[in-house]
């Protein structure tokens, strides 16, 4: 018997609740609140996404219905579309919201392609100990300044560059600078922010399924892809936003690497730095803007959204 | 680019760029006299120095060895004159427009554009040269000029200028040019390895080149352009695209592009050339047609609180020594003729140019296009600033 | 899941080719941060330590790492809370709403930081008249850094599930005693995770802040663009690149032991 | 069972969860100091009373109150009842000590007076010397102990165990329900236990609730509830029962209505032999399970159906193994129990236990 039947029927006294101070009154009452206790919980942060954030891009988009007086230069608040229009039928801006989309998604696209098997490797095949390791790797150079690393770039594809030095024995050649080394950069610059999501993803698979399906006779090609994907998508998709929107909205990187070319974010950047347009920039933002919505709509029903 | 761009020089530009901002200028503008809430009358005689002076100004022109402690005439003139300085830098002429309207400063160094802006808006009052001893030693064609006078009444001192050159590769581009026409209608004979100086202002380059070539187009000042001038400058750019290898805004990247060869010929600065490896065959010329530049100037606050001490540092910052340490430092020819025996390198004035009439008169200072016509046409609209972005964007497509 | 041998050396070979391409441009980082060059042009014409001595006398660079830290630590610790509540809302109540907020929280991370730089800028500047400064800086940097938070303790939450709680409030626990006691202490690995990002987000980031900072603030990144530009400090800026990294395994190595400590004990 | 009053009292409890009704109007009377089971399949709603007890729900309507007090409005920890999980819910990031320590602590008790009764509560359930181990260094047994030691030490008036047995292996399991009864016997405490295991609940309780679709079916002593369930689902889901429906019953038993009969009472003989027993049936052996202390015989009736028979394995069993034997079965008429609702059609074999 694993009952001490020997050591006397416990009958301390009781300690009773602790009822009246300040602190239990307020669990009392919110306990029987439950909304008002979402309402706290809610209330601060949507205060300040709400009122410092929504607000500020709802005044934005506002603005771009607005105009510039050229004369004053100040913003003259007559209510007009020719910006939106100006935006929407310009060849300039039809032009520049291609070449940025095809960057966009080439550089999600190889970010991807990238990640899935060091993720993979990093989940399922390293060791704990090198996992760690790895783990810290990916993480390290995130901390290099951004555009230390993108004038690293710009000296690797240099001519006469450690690229040109590297694939020159391939009769390779540096891409030189332009949309190529763009997307380069930019692959190189967000790789981390895909590879941890899908790192991540792919720990949350249980080996165990991965055995079962090589049990019920899955190959390992298979099992990829009919297991290990589906399982991981919204991980993936997760990452993709990342490394999507954040190459949409680039402006630096370009100037730096990109050539003579320009993407939507020098637009608006030359709009609102330099030519104190802001109604323009507005508008030329409307389009990321809406990019990234219909992207985000497109990815909501993965659960990515719950993943990032 | 403001931020692209923070070298004060380019940053400079950028306060011209942004100074869209017309109607001070065109209502008060240099040909029309003061601004009607600009104090007129400048101080007469000096007095005690207050102890403190706040400075607004570009990055890097009051350094203070905070950034390189080998880089700093800041400290030299506190122990001088016993007014401790503060300083503040911004990024646009935008932002330094404002902050001189909370009047927490005494002194600003101005671009061509903002300079104006603040005469018109009284938040500056007229500088008595009298009261500055080292006004003397400035070059005379930096005096009282349109960017920092108005009616005849000086309301600053000259820091620095420079022009916006042509540098070619001395191996790829033979003969030396003499005309900005290798990077315009001959362009193409160095297809992607042409640059040019990424913003909306460069326009004024093509309007410079045309002015020479085109004569019928009638332009007679690069930063006023009706439609037909400003279509025909973007033309000359529109051509010269399809050659461009890349635009610089930061002169580490141009100084790079040319050390590899990605860049062979294009617009430059003095200080880029000068900053090149040694060995890069790389030259420098002001072409035949002449070139744009910039020149900046010091002003003090109508409402200064430490007046004395401003009037010490416009003083200081104009000798010779200071000059040459702010100005060689940022790679831009001295105001001030003496400067030129004290600077480290002592052909620092020869190769900047400085105190060269001649090729100082070839030089078309930053000035923001507004509507109003700057060369005094009354019969036709000028192209403004935010005309000249658009056709920028449009130009690099 | 048995890989093939040649399947895993795959594997390995991908990561290994990866990593070195992720370490060739921090290479060469570091051995411009030795090159006598002036302006990182490669190959590195001489070899000398000027500019690490430049590096560690510079009061710029060490005050905008200071500012950066500040900015950072201020933002990260804003988020922190932020993000704790957002997530304790969402996944503990059920309501209409829900779906609603948690693309409220994602859309200032999704969406491009040049539009969240000058939302942000014209909402402070023209909308509410205040200055722009550290304060406005660090505002702009929360709002995009809650979602790091947001999204490792939700996954957290909805991990631990609710009976932890509900055996505190059993035992006679008050909401904030549990709060106190059990869920926080079970959140403080994914606070850390989370924080660490927020963190490095905040700390690296330039694009929102060209907009939203005050003109005297000068953080890392806005140092490094100055002196980029500035021909005889870029050596001076790779110094503090190759200072960050390496400092930078420190909180990694951190995190990653206390996350490490957790799965055994899982 | 001394209180006048009864230490929990549910009136008309009910709970919905969007158009579901998981509990669905109880009313229920439990008595201080007894052990009280909860019994029923998963989904019965019997877990979803506890946590209502617990103050985890909140009831859709109804009331639930505490020694006469109304709690229904409380928040859980504003009530003087404790749980023990099913999955023990220790806070992996505390010692055993803290974790049986917590209810003190957090009613303010001194560092030193609450890590000795925590103490002591663990040398009761023989935990003494593990008190510095992290609950995930415990085995499964013992985890269960100290969540008893946990919920036990702030002494509450009752206390509520949700399946605690039920992530034990089965040794362990028999060994946990004798602890657990002297236990509930030593602290004198009324214990509230939901389990699915009809054996375990007859096993420990003093009365039992067996719940259907969110409602209480049957609620008695063990033995009423296995000697005389009220409806087909309790007969069924408690124990095997031969379940005669309304034809069945004419046939075999002469009577109108549901009827079943618990394997052991019927009695089996070869054909021909006399059988003592108010009521016989002929019909083939169709299935022999040897199950250790008995036999279970499975016999197809002429009259059409299907019985199962247990006996016991002793010096009296008839030694009828041959499948395809004929047989003839019988049983008492006092075995007989009328089922009031009519048997869900087509009703033969229970579920095995």
């Amino acid at each position: 018997m694993m009952v001490d039947a020997s050591a006397p029927p416990t009958r301390r006294a009781v300690v009773p609740l602790r009822q009246g101070t300040i602190a239990r009154r307020g669990s009392v009452f919110l306990s029987r609140h439950p909304r008002l206790r979402l309402s706290l919980l809610l209330g601060a942060p949507l205060f300040w996404l709400g009122l410092v954030y929504i607000a500020a891009l709802a005044a934005l988009l506002i603005t771009a219905l607005w105009t510039v007086d050229s004369f004053t230069g100040q913003i003259s608040q007559t209510w007009t579309v020719d910006n939106i229009v100006a935006v929407l039928t310009g060849s300039l801006y039809q032009t520049v919201t291609l070449r940025t989309l095809g960057v966009a998604l080439l550089v999600t696209i190889i970010d991807i392609v990238i990640a899935l098997p060091i993720a993979f490797y990093m989940a399922k095949v390293a060791s704990p100990r090198a996992q760690r390791i790895l783990v810290i790797a990916i993480l390290m150079p995130l901390w290099a300044s951004y555009l230390v690393k993108a004038y690293a770039w710009r000296s690797v594809l240099s001519q006469g560059g450690i690229f040109e030095w590297l694939v020159s024995p391939f009769g390779g050649h540096s891409p030189g600078y332009g949309l190529p080394a763009t997307i380069i950069t930019l692959s190189y610059l967000w790789l981390p922010y895909v590879i941890l999501p899908i790192y991540a993803g792919l720990e949350r698979v249980p080996d165990s399924l991965l055995e079962a399906s090589g049990d019920l006779g899955g190959g390992t090609w298979s099992t990829l892809r009919l297991v290990v994907l589906p399982m991981i998508w919204p991980a993936i998709i997760a990452g993709s936003i990342f490394s999507f929107s954040l190459s949409l909205g680039d402006y630096i990187t370009v100037n730096i690497v990109g050539g003579a070319n320009q993407m939507l974010g020098n637009l608006v950047y030359t709009n609102v730095g330099a030519a104190n347009n802001l109604p323009l920039a507005a508008a030329i933002a409307l389009v990321p803007i809406l990019i990234i919505f219909a992207y985000l709509a497109a990815v909501r029903r993965t659960g990515a959204l719950n993943n990032l | 680019m403001k931020r692209i761009s923070a070298r004060p020089t380019s940053v400079a530009l950028t306060g011209v760029a942004i100074a869209s901002v017309a109607l001070l200028l065109t209502a008060c503008g240099t040909s029309q006299g003061g601004g009607t809430a600009a104090p007129t009358t400048a101080q007469t005689e000096l007095g005690d120095m207050e102890g403190s002076v706040s400075l607004l100004a570009w990055p890097g022109y009051v350094e203070d060895g905070s950034n390189d402690p080998t880089v700093d005439w800041v400290s030299a003139f506190e122990e001088q004159t016993g007014c401790t300085v503060t300083s503040k830098t911004y990024g646009t002429s935008d932002e330094a427009f404002s902050l001189m309207k909370t009047g927490d400063y005494d002194v600003v160094a101005a671009s061509g554009d903002a300079s104006l802006r603040l005469v018109a808006a009284g938040d500056v009052a007229p500088v008595n040269t009298d009261l500055i001893p080292n006004y003397d030693g400035i070059f005379d064609f930096l005096k009282m000029q349109s960017w920092n006078s108005v009616d005849g009444v000086s309301y600053g001192i000259p820091h620095g200028y420079g022009a916006n050159l042509l540098m070619y590769n001395t191996e790829v581009v033979t003969p030396a040019p003499t005309s900005w026409n290798v990077v315009f209608d001959k362009s193409s004979d160095y297809k992607g390895a042409v640059t040019a100086y990424d913003s909306p202002i460069s326009i004024a380059d093509a309007a410079v080149y045309l002015m020479a070539h085109q004569p019928e187009l009638g332009i007679t000042n690069p930063y006023a352009l009706d439609k037909t001038q400003l279509a025909a400058s973007v033309d000359l750019f529109k051509n010269q695209r399809i050659n461009i290898g890349e635009y610089w805004s930061d002169y580490l990247k141009a100084v790079q592009a040319f050390e590899t060869g990605d860049t062979v010929v294009g617009t430059t600065w003095q200080v880029i050339r000068n900053s090149l490896a040694e060995g890069t065959p790389a030259e420098v010329v002001l072409p035949d047609e002449g070139a744009t530049g910039w020149s900046d100037t010091w002003m003090i606050a109508a409402n200064a609180k430490s007046p004395n001490c401003a009037y010490a540092w416009l003083d200081y910052i104009a000798s010779p020594e200071a000059n040459a340490q702010a100005t060689e430092y940022f790679g831009e020819a001295p105001s001030n003729a003496g400067a030129c025996d004290f600077t480290v390198n002592p052909d620092h004035c020869a190769s900047f140019h400085a105190g060269d009439a001649d090729y100082a008169a070839q030089i078309w200072y930053w000035s923001t296009p507004i509507a109003k016509c700057l060369d005094g046409r009354t019969d036709v609209t000028c192209t403004d600033y935010s005309d000249w972005t658009t056709a920028w964007q449009e130009i690099k497509g | 899941m048995r890989l093939s041998r040649s399947a895993r050396g795959l594997l390995a070979a991908i990561t290994a080719v990866v990593l070195a391409l992720i370490y060739l441009p921090l290479l060469v980082v570091f051995v411009n941060s030795f090159s006598t060059s002036q302006n990182l042009t490669w190959p590195p014409p001489g070899f000398t330590l000027g500019w690490w001595a430049k590096a560690f006398q510079s009061d710029g660079a060490l005050d905008a790492v200071l500012t950066s830290l500040q900015v950072a630590l201020a933002s990260t610790a804003v988020a922190l809370v932020l993000g704790t509540l957002i997530s304790l809302g969402l996944q503990r109540f059920e309501f209409f709403g829900r779906d609603a907020i948690s693309l409220l929280v994602i859309l200032p991370i999704a969406l491009p930081g040049i539009v969240t730089g000058i939302a942000l800028n014209n909402a402070f500047r023209t909308g509410l008249g205040v200055q722009l400064s550290i304060l406005t800086l660090i505002i702009a940097h929360a709002t995009f850094c809650i979602v790091t938070v947001f999204n490792n303790v939700i996954a957290r939450l909805r991990r631990l599930g609710t009976s932890l709680e509900d055996a505190s409030s059993d035992l006679g626990a008050g909401i904030w005693t549990t709060f106190r006691l059990v869920t926080f202490p079970q959140l403080r690995s994914a606070l850390f995770a989370g924080g660490l990002l927020a963190f490095a987000l905040s700390f690296d980031e330039i694009i929102v802040t060209t907009f939203t900072a005050g003109s005297s603030v000068k953080t890392l990144p806005l140092w490094i663009l100055d002196n980029l530009f500035r021909p005889n400090q870029a050596p001076v800026v790779n110094v503090i690149a190759v200072v960050l990294v390496l400092v930078s395994i420190i909180p990694i190595y951190f995190a990653q032991r206390i996350a490490g400590a957790e799965k055994v004990v899982r | 069972m001394t209180g006048a009053q009864p230490a929990i009292r549910l009136t008309g409890l009910t709970k919905s969860f969007g158009n579901v009704n998981a509990v669905d109007g109880v009313d229920l009377d439990i008595v201080e100091g007894e052990f009280f089971s909860m019994l029923g399949p998963s989904g019965s709603g019997k877990t979803t009373v506890l946590r209502l007890i617990a103050g985890f729900e909140k009831p859709t309507s109804g009331t639930i109150s505490l020694l006469g007090q109304d709690v229904t409005d409380r928040a859980p920890f504003d009530r003087d009842v404790n749980t023990v999980f099913q999955d023990y819910a220790l806070f992996p990031h505390m010692s055993v000590l803290d974790n049986v320590a917590y209810g003190l602590r957090v009613r303010g008790v001194s560092k030193r007076a609450r890590y000795e009764q925590a103490r002591q509560a663990l040398d009761t359930v023989r935990l003494g010397s593990f008190v510095d181990r992290k609950p995930s260094q415990l085995s499964g047994g013992q985890r269960q102990r100290v969540a008893l030691a946990r919920a036990t030490v702030v002494q509450p008036k009752v206390l509520l165990l949700d399946e605690p047995l039920g992530a034990l292996d089965l040794k362990l399991r028999e060994q946990m329900q004798v602890e657990l009864k002297e236990l509930q016997r030593n602290l004198g405490i009324t214990f509230i236990f939901v389990t699915h295991d009809q054996q375990e609940a007859l096993t420990l309780s003093d009365r039992i609730a067996v719940f259907n679709e969110g409602k209480i079916e049957q609620l008695g002593t063990p033995a009423e509830i296995y000697e005389r369930p009220s409806s087909p689902f309790v007969a069924a889901f408690v124990g095997t029962s031969n379940i005669f429906d309304d034809t069945v019953s004419h046939a075999l038993l002469g009577r109108a209505g549901t009827h079943s009969v618990r394997p052991e009472k019927v009695s089996v003989t070869t054909e021909n032999r006399p059988l003592a027993a108010d009521c016989t049936a002929a019909g083939t052996l169709a299935e022999v399970i040897y199950v250790g202390s008995s036999t279970q015989l499975i016999v197809d009736l002429d009259a059409g159906t299907r019985v199962v028979v247990l006996e016991q394995n002793d010096a009296h069993r008839v030694a009828t193994t041959e499948r395809g034997v004929r047989v003839t079965i019988g049983w008492n008429n006092s075995d007989i129990v009328t089922l009031s609702a009519p048997a869900p059609a087509p009703a033969i074999l229970a579920p095995h236990p």
